[in-house]
């Protein structure tokens, strides 16, 4: 059982949903996901769940977390559930990000709401140095994250396109400028297909090893359907499911798309 | 009728005495070939994996059966992606029978399907009637099957399923084939991408067919209006979800009394409500797809539902209600 | 693109330059008998009465076209009720053509569109090639219309409509002798419940018609689970709404390239959005039916998201997009 | 634009709802419907509108208030919106009852929620000599509206099918019960088909007059798309619609169905 405890706008269209729960079949670690029923009381619109990396987790209150940005249909009718409400959520799902790397440097590069599952990845790699490269499309969208981040002693660089902070310019291009004076032992990065795959690029060339997290259309979420499946650069070449195998890749595992 | 008197019946039929069993009989063998299930509940293939998945959120046994996802003769690695939209209570998917092969299904997906006590149906397609003959050999014999699903019916694959699908003749030609080499229950799997799907149903039942199941998805489309081109990879994809349900019922109700074979009854289920009005259509079983991916527990709360009605309506066999709606 | 540079180009793009009219090309008589209307929305027959009720709500000459309710050439009461059945995202009619027949039609409700300075279509039904002859006829000469439209995809009557709809050398001669004797614009109304609407398409065109109109409704059904009957008296009845969109949008995309005359797109309009969307698949006007039934200002309010679309956009004249997801 | 500002649960799934507008095309009249849009924020499940009976009405508040039993989806979702939340109604629609009996002595008889459409009507009717004759499964569905009704001051006799009130039945026999006793000189009356269908039986055969509100079900509920088309009795035999001509129909005016 799941019911929301929190709701509200946190920056222009982008919203935090925190939600109590009883019980979970497992805690959720930073890059996991959770698949949220929206329509409620037996509507069949919207039909899909939606799925949310997990932005912040508390055992001790049973709290889970989530920002999410209103886009279409769904978010928009999770935006103006209220408080108390209770949800049917699966999760978590997928397969994290790995922490191993803990305690160098590291780089995490987030575009858009891609920034949602860094937060508790930087949580969890407190230990480790860790700047963050922030790309949005204004100021606004961008203030929530960086106290959150400035909070856990993260620094942070940040982009926007329309209005010049750091630069006027992607979180890709903010991180291009950074990358030959503080070169990272890994990086973390989640945004646009086509931003992850350039941020790949760099970072393949220049011999850093990372991890990156996509979002690809969902059916299910639990692997039954092969809506999410990514196409392998392993020899293989078995198709990898974002939903099980993924959403969270090593850089270079799958093939990247628009 | 008087609350008191409601009680007194239920007393005497409780959940336990309820029987959802159905029989799927056999056109071939009479009864020794016949399909028993605990109850009309099949798992739509490609909607529920190989089990595996759905088996961490319930016990798959509690399922009348198990239809497993798509196989083609060589491994196919599917479509581009996307491969899935989301349109008004449906989805639209054309995944392209993502799928490892026939020969890697015997020799890894099989075996796993050993740890189920219920009765699994493999789903097969093909491009060419030599696919189907091809598959319906290498799947002879195969002691974990309770029979085999022809897809006939996938609007996936150019110049594929869907042609045969909607050909009677072709539908006769490939079921004949079929049952000639497959001795196993057989259910052909019809597309409702056609003007009459009584003409398939009954070529199919002609050819030797045990069963037919209806509907595959509905030929659609979704078009992204920022991008200006089609949202899926692939153009085309196939509609299933509760969208359609209202046409798989008229489809199942229509063939009811012109088929002697039983029908597999889909499209759309979402609630034990949806699988009665299948069965009062016609549909000796009933197959859950799309439900699966929204409720991986769907199965086990359909039952439940089932249960509910039967109780509401003094129902002590549930097939006594097969066909009731004519 | 940046805030500033959309903005100064919004500063040029204003509603008030944006051009919403297409144009419906005419087989016969080239360009004199072109359809031009002022927006591509034409209401859908049956689901706006003959326009009296809606103009209650706004002043319907801002609508591109009006179709008429279905005629018949006798008088008709109907099917019995229920005649309608609310499912996931969609509803299923069977109203079966309530209408006061041909003469009354011509007497009392063609004076009435007077008022109204936006092109009338009128719907035909028949039940035989002489029926469509008669209600041409009857109609040819007609000032208060702009066109009809044949329809020969109504699923509701037995016998009738569904028969000739499916089968397109049907298509073809009631088209052809309509087109002899009405010399106004002709649309071909055409049903989905058919294996390959572009076959049917093809007959009109071949026959003569101005432009074909899909989709009608689809057959479909529901069955009150409590009674355990169906829940429409007339048993069938077309499924009609959103849940639908995705079959009729997937048939306007097949049609567009093999077709020379305009497409009128519909099933399932709700919003701006899905007036872009056929008309991205190539559909030159889109219908709206069952959205006014629930939005009786759905019109105006389409017409606006169409307009917020342009700008945002950037698109001068709407009928550069007819087609342009292929 | 129409806003909740109470829905709450005043007898066994039995729900009363009232709602703030800013303006109306008209006032309310007794009998005439609401086409209310349950579905929200673009959800295309539920599809149509539901109607409801104007249960009361208070023009120098602003307010209308509608009763309503919790039957399938659409009302469910409805009996779950909260208070604040804006509604999308359509109203008032329909021919309303006549109120030109006014003054005399009135039978009121409603089965069921068909005793939605009878409260404004009572209230309009007040300097008459009125009867209420209401069934229902069980007092805890009468309790709400006896006292409504008596705090109007109009008799009330109340049956039950489950239980013993004044008798173990429906609202049609305790009426035919009183018939003969208190003749009326004109009822109104409203609940299922079948229960019209006698009352109107026994009126006519008595020769009493009345009118009668039908719950057919509708697509529209503005006239255009005859789904609620009712058989006249009319010499002409033109179709009436529910929507338009009634819900409010003279006793023999339309062939009652089941
Ligand atoms: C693993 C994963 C984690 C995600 N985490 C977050 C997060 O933490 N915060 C956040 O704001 N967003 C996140 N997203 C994206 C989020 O799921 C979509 O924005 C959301 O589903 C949009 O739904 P909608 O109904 O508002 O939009 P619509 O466009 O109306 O949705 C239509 C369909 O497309 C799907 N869809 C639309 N956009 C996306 C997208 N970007 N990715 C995947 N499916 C999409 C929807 O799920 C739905 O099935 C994540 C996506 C994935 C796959
Ligand atoms: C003119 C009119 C006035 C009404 N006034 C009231 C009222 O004041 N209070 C009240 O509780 N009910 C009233 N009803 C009935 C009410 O509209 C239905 O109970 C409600 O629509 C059920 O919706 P649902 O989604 O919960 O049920 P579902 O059964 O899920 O609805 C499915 C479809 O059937 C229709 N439907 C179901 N039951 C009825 C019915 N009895 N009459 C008409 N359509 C139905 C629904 O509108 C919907 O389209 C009235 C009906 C009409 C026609
Ligand atoms: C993601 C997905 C994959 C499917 N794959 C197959 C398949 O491999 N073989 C097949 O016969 N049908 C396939 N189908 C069709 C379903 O088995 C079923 O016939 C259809 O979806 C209608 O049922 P539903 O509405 O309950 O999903 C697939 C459907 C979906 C949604
Ligand atoms: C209540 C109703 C009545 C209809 N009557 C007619 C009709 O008389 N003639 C006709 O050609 N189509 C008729 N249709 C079909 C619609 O015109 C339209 O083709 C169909 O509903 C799909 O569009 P929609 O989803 O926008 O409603 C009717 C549809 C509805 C819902
Ligand atoms: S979303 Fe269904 S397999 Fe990944
Ligand atoms: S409900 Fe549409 S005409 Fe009455």
């Amino acid at each position: 059982m799941f019911k929301i405890i929190a709701n509200r706008e946190v920056g222009p269209g982008i919203f935090q949903l925190v939600l109590n729960y009883d019980q979970l079949p497992q805690n959720p670690e930073p890059g996991h996901f959770f698949n949220i029923k929206v329509s409620q009381d037996g509507s069949e619109d919207p039909l899909l769940r939606r799925p949310f990396s997990i932005f912040d987790f508390d055992a001790a209150e049973k709290k889970i977390e989530f920002i999410y940005r209103v886009i279409g249909k769904g978010t928009k009718i999770l935006s103006n559930l209220d408080n108390g409400t209770e949800l049917d959520v699966l999760g978590p799902l997928g397969t994290p990000f790995s922490l191993n790397k803990s305690g160098g440097n590291i780089h995490l590069i987030g575009g858009g709401m891609g920034i949602a599952p860094l937060y508790y990845l930087a949580k969890k790699l407190k230990s480790s140095r860790q700047t963050l490269y922030l790309g949005a499309a204004n100021k606004a969208e961008l203030e929530f994250f960086e106290e959150k981040f400035k909070g856990l002693g993260v620094e942070c660089h940040l982009a926007a396109m329309e209005e010049k902070l750091e630069i006027k310019g992607s979180a890709l291009v903010l991180w291009l400028n950074y990358l030959e004076k503080n070169t990272p032992d890994y990086i973390y990065t989640c945004g646009p297909e086509k931003m992850l795959a350039a941020v790949e690029k760099e970072a393949l060339k220049n011999n850093i090893g990372g991890e990156l997290s996509v979002e690809k259309r969902m059916g299910c979420g639990i692997g039954v359907c092969l809506s999410c499946s990514c196409e392998s650069r392993a020899q293989d070449q078995k198709n990898k499911r974002a939903c099980v195998e993924g959403p969270v890749f090593g850089l270079g595992e799958v093939i990247l798309g628009a | 009728m008087l609350k008191e008197e409601v009680d007194s019946i239920n007393d005497e039929l409780t959940e336990s005495n309820l029987n959802l069993s159905v029989v799927m009989n056999s056109q071939q063998h009479q009864q020794q070939n016949n399909l028993k299930l605990k109850n009309p509940l099949i798992t739509a293939s490609g909607t529920c994996g190989n089990g595996k998945e759905l088996a961490d959120f319930f016990d798959i046994n509690q399922l009348g059966a198990f239809t497993t996802k798509g196989i083609t003769v060589k491994p196919q690695t599917g479509n581009k992606t996307p491969r899935i939209a989301e349109t008004a209570a449906g989805i639209i998917n054309s995944i392209g029978l993502e799928n490892p092969g026939v020969d890697s299904f015997i020799k890894d997906i099989l075996p796993e399907t050993k740890n189920y006590s219920l009765p699994i149906l493999a789903n097969i397609s093909g491009y060419s009637q030599k696919d189907f003959i091809t598959l319906a050999e290498k799947l002879e014999g195969r002691k974990e099957l309770a029979g085999i699903e022809i897809n006939l019916s996938c609007p996936n694959i150019k110049g594929g399923g869907m042609i045969f699908g909607t050909a009677p003749e072709k539908v006769y030609q490939i079921t004949k084939k079929v049952r000639e080499i497959y001795s196993g229950y057989i259910i052909v799997k019809l597309t409702p991408n056609i003007t009459d799907i009584t003409e398939t149903a009954l070529a199919a039942e002609n050819a030797g067919a045990d069963a037919v199941a209806m509907i595959n998805t509905l030929s659609a489309m979704k078009i992204d209006i920022d991008q200006q081109k089609p949202l899926l990879a692939n153009t085309f994809g196939g509609l299933s979800g509760p969208a359609v349900r209202p046409v798989a019922v008229r489809m199942v109700y229509q063939s009811y009394k012109k088929l002697n074979i039983p029908i597999l009854g889909l499209g759309g289920v979402r609630s034990g409500s949806d699988v009665i009005e299948f069965m009062l259509a016609g549909a000796t079983t009933v197959g859950i797809g799309t439900v699966n991916m929204i409720d991986p527990t769907a199965g086990p709360r359909i039952i439940g539902e089932i249960k509910e009605y039967m109780l509401k309506h003094q129902i002590t066999n549930l097939s006594s209600i097969i066909g009731a709606a004519h």
